[in-house]
């Protein structure tokens, strides 16, 4: 078994700089890697790109590092729900790439399996495609995709190894296993993290040899952005 | 009388067929769960992951790690599964969703559609709905059919930055049905009381008009 | 629920006609569709193209169709321990197709998610790429190879349930994932099915809406190609 | 004395470091997991979905749905995963794996390799061979120098079809180990017992030989 755990969120982040590119897992608040974010911000490392579907609230996820003037590019298919995203972008403050977030998916996907590029029916006849080539296959229109490059890719799992072996829970999974081994180095934070030997090889949803680093996270606060309930009768 | 969003919701339940995996856009769609018959088996995906959705959790139940692509707190049926985002767009790209139900700012006769952004004022981002419109090949459009100035969204052509070309095939407005086929919308039914000569004002592309026009029957 | 279950592996197999396009999981004889093998040789279907990693052994999996001079095509990766292939294939009897195997993963896999074609460096410079479109991305070579176009695929996973979630058993897991929803209609046979709730929604390796057909194969043989032992001490 | 295919795996085995994923092909390469060294952690990855292979099982422990890319019944070691082909041969095709180890039927001195077919003979397939060597950055063949006929199989050019290009970076036959760069095997170490001259007659394709080469210790 090879060893990909380190002792805390400092040695997680070791070599993080300046001007790098980052890819972050989740989707609005949810499966966000909160305790990288955190230490992202402690950091307060400048200019990075940041790769992430969303870009968190004003005052949560990285929202946080949109306060902070710490992003100078973000890469994302949304950006509904955060009011300083919103400004910064229309202001132009920060650079945003908006990019369908099935291609933002397979993206992350692609870096990870070793595709350089790939053809998405996704933003054909729009303006995510000018400068792009397009091509025709069986009388349908695609535009070609590059693969993301990324120096550091941090990811929230469930539970999780120290041989870098991942399960995921629920809807917090989305794009958290796509950037696995998708960067330079990839970052792990769990929530649990069990004996080797103690996850089922079967259910394994990510495995280690996709993970540089894991660590267990501390105090995950798990914010609900939408509570929406109903009225037990 | 024109619809709510409610009732919109309420016709677009209609059309979701039995054995159908739907996809529901954040907004009016998201309504449409509410209404489908209770006759039929039908499976919601939601694009952050989660296929077989059930209703909002009971207060007290809801869980951080369970939500739609709204960002709203869900619970899952029996038979329901969670997957990754590639995992989720295979299943739109891969043309396994049978329908598609978003909003829009705009749609044209040609099947245009348009709701991610108004240049320099509103960004949004297209989350899913750019990769959900270039595949699906049943897209029902929810939407107003003017904007609070009164004008069209019904459009010879879209103004705003386009989200998908010539895809939308149906388009269901607090006024009306209408199918959107050789470059025209084809009125099929009117909102209970609404006139087809109030469909046709409140809509600036090419409307087509064949036989008596029956009110939606709610 | 959308239920997809059959009540046996002929209605599993309605509609499949002679000169379809078949695809069949399995690596070796690990995770083969052995049901709905036995089926094709009954209705003695001919000359059907097949996509499989491998074709079996002479006198089990789809060597059973070889000896049976059912298929016109094979597309697989690998001959080796089948010599009724190898020889058919050497005197020209059957046409065969050799595909380097992660290409052939990736066209089923492109076919399951709506991928027209993909760039790959498997092949470049070999008799492979040979009057294919080869292209450089980064200083590198890469060839474009299109998705697969099947009729029917034969899917065999260890537990499923009526809504055709699937989950698979250790290796023979292999192809089977990745042909589901692969082709027209996606046929799977189950050691197990189990009800429809009893499988965790995180756990599922193949979510329902990937199949079309499901049941429960009878009398598994799962023969071993290579039983490998160590003594005990 | 030349060594046996035992031999040339355990001086394979020397190769493997420290933390090092490996992927082992089918044949001598397989005898490779004899001989890695205790104390290093090390994990054996085979492309039809497994990471972490351990020994083969116990007699009658063997499990029909748990093999390796041989085909062989094997166990696994605590750490493991399962995993479909896709995934496997994204670890692969995305240089997740540090070291491929793979035999073959002919090398070249520009790095080609051929493994899979004898035209009109012989066509075992490829298997995984085009996608490890197209995509792998740290290759070693493990082979015998010359075949049965005595013809070296180390060569200018390869005769036979090709599995790969400009791929190899290392060589271990019964004979040598050969470092292939700049159009050249670089001649490094001797098999016990064995002369440059011998190894020089062996070989057909260009052998630099730079000062004193030393026997391997195995």
């Amino acid at each position: 078994m090879i060893n990909k755990k380190v002792n805390n969120v400092q040695q997680a982040l070791h070599g993080v700089k300046d001007h790098m590119t980052l890819m972050l897992g989740g989707f609005g608040l949810c499966g966000i890697p909160e305790n990288a974010i955190a230490e992202l911000v402690r950091l307060n490392v400048k200019n990075v790109t940041c790769i992430s579907n969303n870009a968190g609230v004003d005052d949560f996820g990285l929202g946080l590092l949109l306060q902070n003037k710490q992003i100078k590019k973000m890469i994302s298919s949304y950006v509904g729900e955060n009011d300083e995203f919103e400004r910064q972008m229309l202001s132009g403050e920060l650079e945003v790439e908006l990019t369908p977030q099935g291609t933002l998916a397979e993206k992350c996907r692609a870096a990870q399996a070793g595709f350089p590029a790939f053809y998405t029916p996704a933003g054909f006849g729009t303006e995510v495609a000018e400068g792009k080539e397009t091509r025709e296959f069986d009388g349908k229109m695609y535009v070609l995709e590059p693969a993301f490059k990324a120096d550091f890719a941090f990811v929230k799992a469930w539970k999780g190894d120290a041989a870098g072996n991942l399960v995921f829970k629920g809807t917090s999974r989305n794009f958290n296993p796509n950037m696995c081994g998708a960067a330079v180095i990839t970052v792990v934070e769990v929530e649990d993290l069990v004996e080797v030997g103690e996850l089922d090889p079967n259910h394994i949803h990510i495995p280690g040899i996709f993970v540089q680093r894991i660590f267990e996270g501390a105090n995950y606060e798990k914010r609900i952005e939408q509570r929406t309930v109903r009225q037990k009768q | 009388m024109a619809l709510d969003k409610n009732g919109i919701a309420k016709r677009i339940a209609q059309e979701v067929q039995d054995g159908f995996y739907v996809n529901l856009g954040i907004g009016i769609p998201t309504l449409v769960a509410n209404y489908v018959r209770e006759d039929i088996e039908v499976e919601f995906q939601s694009e952050n992951g989660v296929l077989g959705m059930g209703p909002f959790p009971f207060d007290g139940e809801e869980d951080a790690d369970i939500i739609n692509a709204g960002k709203q707190t869900i619970t899952t049926m029996p038979g329901a599964s969670f997957f990754d985002s590639a995992t989720s767009f295979a299943m739109i790209r891969g043309k396994h969703v049978d329908l598609t139900i978003l909003g829009a700012m705009e749609v044209a006769e040609n099947g245009d559609i348009a709701n991610w952004k108004i240049p320099e004022k509103m960004v949004k981002g297209m989350g899913g709905a750019m990769d959900l419109v270039a595949s699906a090949e049943n897209i029902i459009v929810a939407m107003m059919h003017t904007n609070k100035r009164g004008e069209s969204k019904i459009l010879k052509q879209c103004s705003l930055p386009l989200t998908g070309v010539g895809c939308v095939t149906k388009v269901v407005t607090n006024l009306a049905v209408l199918e959107v086929k050789d470059k025209a919308f084809h009125l099929l039914e009117r909102a209970p009381g609404v006139s087809v000569e109030e469909i046709q004002n409140a809509t600036e592309g090419t409307l087509v008009v064949k036989g008596d026009i029956p009110e939606m029957s709610l």
